[in-house]
């Protein structure tokens, strides 16, 4: 059993119109801006794209916004740095946003992951952001519930990868990817380096293969936030 | 009553018959006990990831007697070992694969079960103490579930039912049963005969199913060697 | 900030009667024998007790079972090998016990660790287990839904520790303790080897600090599968 | 109007004067921004564990300008260095510190706080582009939620208000604030003054807040040095 796979391209021709798919990182710390720029090539349109932001420059996220490939985006914070790829479509109309906690953000995804299909969490109650929703009182607190996202494709970042699909990240590139492997029904990991089968201490591993459904080796990684900095814009 | 003991397969043969479904790349959960056998018959050349759900995937087989590790065991407690691709995890992790619909296959075992997939095999309902373990998480977790066990009791009562009498486990989540005498799917229509031992006729082996045997096609010779 | 205690006796101090403690480990495989048998030294009573079994043999929890210190159970598994002590005592009404699907254990406990109060799992719908709990149909398929399990205390059985509490945990040994560390008021650790700040690389550490109150050091700790065999019996 | 230009806090001040009260082995979120400053007036001697929320506990200060690391940041996503103990986790581990209610301490910047310990720090209500981030996770996740802010608004109005006008984070939430006049907890009876600046009156504090200063007991001289 080996999961890699010969090309980026081959990784994201999963992606059809029309689909949802989960992106890692958080701002450009575990963006992988590789598996999303392969992506902008093959311009599947329709998507809706579940990250914590909405792009920032004109790489990576925002450059798939710019490509209007994006329809709706399910992210906690769309106004970091330079977002004008997503701010200019949203105030035309011509992009819709759901805007999540971020801690329930990552529930969510970890609840698509793990078979849980709505969950109750302190965060938002009394807010604009519960409308609508279920509220109930636990112990004298009251809590929102929420459902679990899902998706049809995840695009990560790994540092070393095994044929397996075992992953590890580098520092706080983790973030949600751990979670999003779990919710999607196909998993595609770009991995820093390679390894063999037996080279991560089972210990250390943080994403199991079993949620990992292809690999492609990409050493020295674009790092996004550097590229924003450079003033890069893909394609 | 038919006399079935011997035509009947072991519990080895009924391992190894279940083996012989065994996907190459797929990642399955034997429950504990009998369905662990299924491991020993997986076919040559086919890559199996065994998940087990106190926190271990891809693990080897079990140790030479004296070689024990015993922060290193399966789901019943039972030593195994390590091989290159392992993976640890903790309990939730184990069961957000389980629950989440990761597992390709899990195998159980079972008291009864039903022709809408019904299953029952966590309590005899006798009193005793309970105790359920992951049985009522598997059975929903994996995108198949198959059960492996004798054709009728020790009594001789019909395994498979129409409705399960014990205390039920899980609804209609069994998707196909290896039996001492036969396999059988669990479809809309209810149980699907697919395989039966020759030397049984049909009509034998509707008389120890407690629910009707629909025929869709061939018939296969369930066939196994002498393991 | 150095979270290490002098003594076993240090850590279970705090337990007092009648409260609710989590024990790691499944089965043997990370019990943290040297903990509950300074606990039995210290003999509070009135336990709830939350362990994925209900003990085995005369060592760990069945001899706090054969002590009398324990008024409840919520376990998976009461029936592994010998498990005499709970069974006589649960079979002529002296201990309360409150079996729960595995799976749901370990969320419900992770759950309290999280702040989740409840949330749905498939798991025991349409069984005796399920009674008298709230259910719902989430596409198409129906949920049970549980609550959150806390304790007061939890014990748990690491192998590397570092004076801010960052623990790693050997081989499957992890089992509920991550689970358990988040989900009590006071979590304490023994471990097999006490190390440095900084000896644990930050992406290898399994249960940050934030999760661990006190840690001791037991070289060479006992193991509990290894004690049942020898017919080992406490104290 | 009262003039305050001359006597109210500078932010560095009232970030310093927040940092006074952290504790010795606390755990400790600053909200992105404005409440960061707050780790750089630390006293000697105490040990504060400062959590972000993608996912690092321990980290140390922002490393020198080229020597940025950008899978090392914060949630302001800014770069932040390794200290020893730092531990990484992912998302949901870092929200299971935040709601499970284990952090000690979070100290978060406001639009409006209101007398119940209501919190408006997400969104002016002016339209533009909603962006929450982790503000409504924080404001329910730890012990003990803290404000730093200036006492009134750019253009003169109550930031301590009886209610929120702006859209809310999260109702009951925040236990203490420091403003650039005052260091207000918010309890029960509403807002109780502990410390003010020397050069205003009460009664002119009183002016600049929206609701009723409680006192009890002796008010302190808010005294910072130039920092």
């Amino acid at each position: 059993m080996d999961k890699s796979l010969s090309s980026l391209s081959d990784a994201v021709s999963h992606v059809r119109d029309g689909m949802t798919i989960m992106i890692g990182g958080f701002g450009g710390s575990g963006a992988p801006i590789e598996l999303i720029h392969a992506l902008i090539d093959q311009r599947p349109r329709g998507l809706t794209v579940i990250n914590n932001n909405a792009g920032n420059g004109h790489v990576g996220i925002a450059a798939m916004i710019e490509q209007d490939m994006v329809q709706k985006m399910i992210c906690s914070f769309p106004r970091s740095s330079d977002p004008r790829a997503f701010t200019e479509r949203y105030l035309a109309g011509k992009i819709e946003l759901e805007v999540v906690p971020q801690g329930t953000l990552a529930e969510r995804v970890r609840a698509g992951g793990a078979g849980i299909p709505a969950f109750f969490t302190p965060a938002s109650f009394g807010t604009d952001l519960a409308e609508g929703k279920p509220k109930e009182e636990f112990d004298g607190k009251m809590y929102v519930r929420e459902n679990w996202l899902k998706a049809d494709v995840a695009l990560i970042k790994g540092e070393l990868g095994d044929p397996h699909g075992n992953l590890t990240y580098r520092m706080a590139a983790r973030n949600f990817s751990p979670l999003m492997a779990m919710a999607a029904e196909k998993t595609f990991a770009q991995v820093s380096k390679r390894v063999e089968l037996g080279d991560i201490n089972p210990e250390h591993v943080v994403t199991p293969g079993i949620f990992v459904d292809g690999l492609v080796t990409v050493a020295d990684p674009q790092q996004e936030e550097a590229l924003i900095q450079a003033g890069a814009r893909y394609p | 009553m038919i006399d079935i003991t011997d035509i009947k397969l072991s519990n080895a043969q009924i391992a190894w018959r279940a083996a012989q479904d065994l996907q190459d790349g797929s990642y399955v959960n034997l429950g504990i006990g009998f369905p662990e056998m299924v491991a020993q018959f997986q076919p040559e050349g086919r890559t199996v990831t065994y998940h087990t759900e106190n926190g271990v995937l891809g693990f080897g087989e079990a140790p030479p007697k004296g070689e024990e590790d015993w922060d290193l065991i399966n789901a019943g407690k039972k030593a195994v070992t390590l091989k290159p691709g392992t993976a640890f995890f903790h309990h939730a992790d184990s069961f957000a694969m389980v629950r989440g619909g990761h597992l390709d296959l899990a195998i159980l075992g079972t008291y009864q079960v039903a022709q809408n997939g019904d299953i029952a095999n966590w309590s005899t309902g006798k009193g005793g103490v309970p105790a359920v373990g992951g049985a009522m998480d598997l059975v929903h977790g994996a995108k198949q579930i198959a059960v492996i066990t004798d054709h009728v009791t020790k009594k001789g009562d019909p395994k498979l039912v129409e409705t399960c009498t014990m205390p039920l486990t899980g609804l209609g989540c069994v998707t196909r049963v290896y039996s001492s005498l036969a396999v059988v799917d669990v479809t809309e229509k209810g149980f699907v005969l697919r395989d039966k031992v020759a030397a049984i006729s049909l009509e034998d082996l509707q008389a120890l199913t407690g629910a009707e045997l629909h025929i869709e096609g061939d018939v296969a010779d369930l066939a196994c060697p002498d393991v």
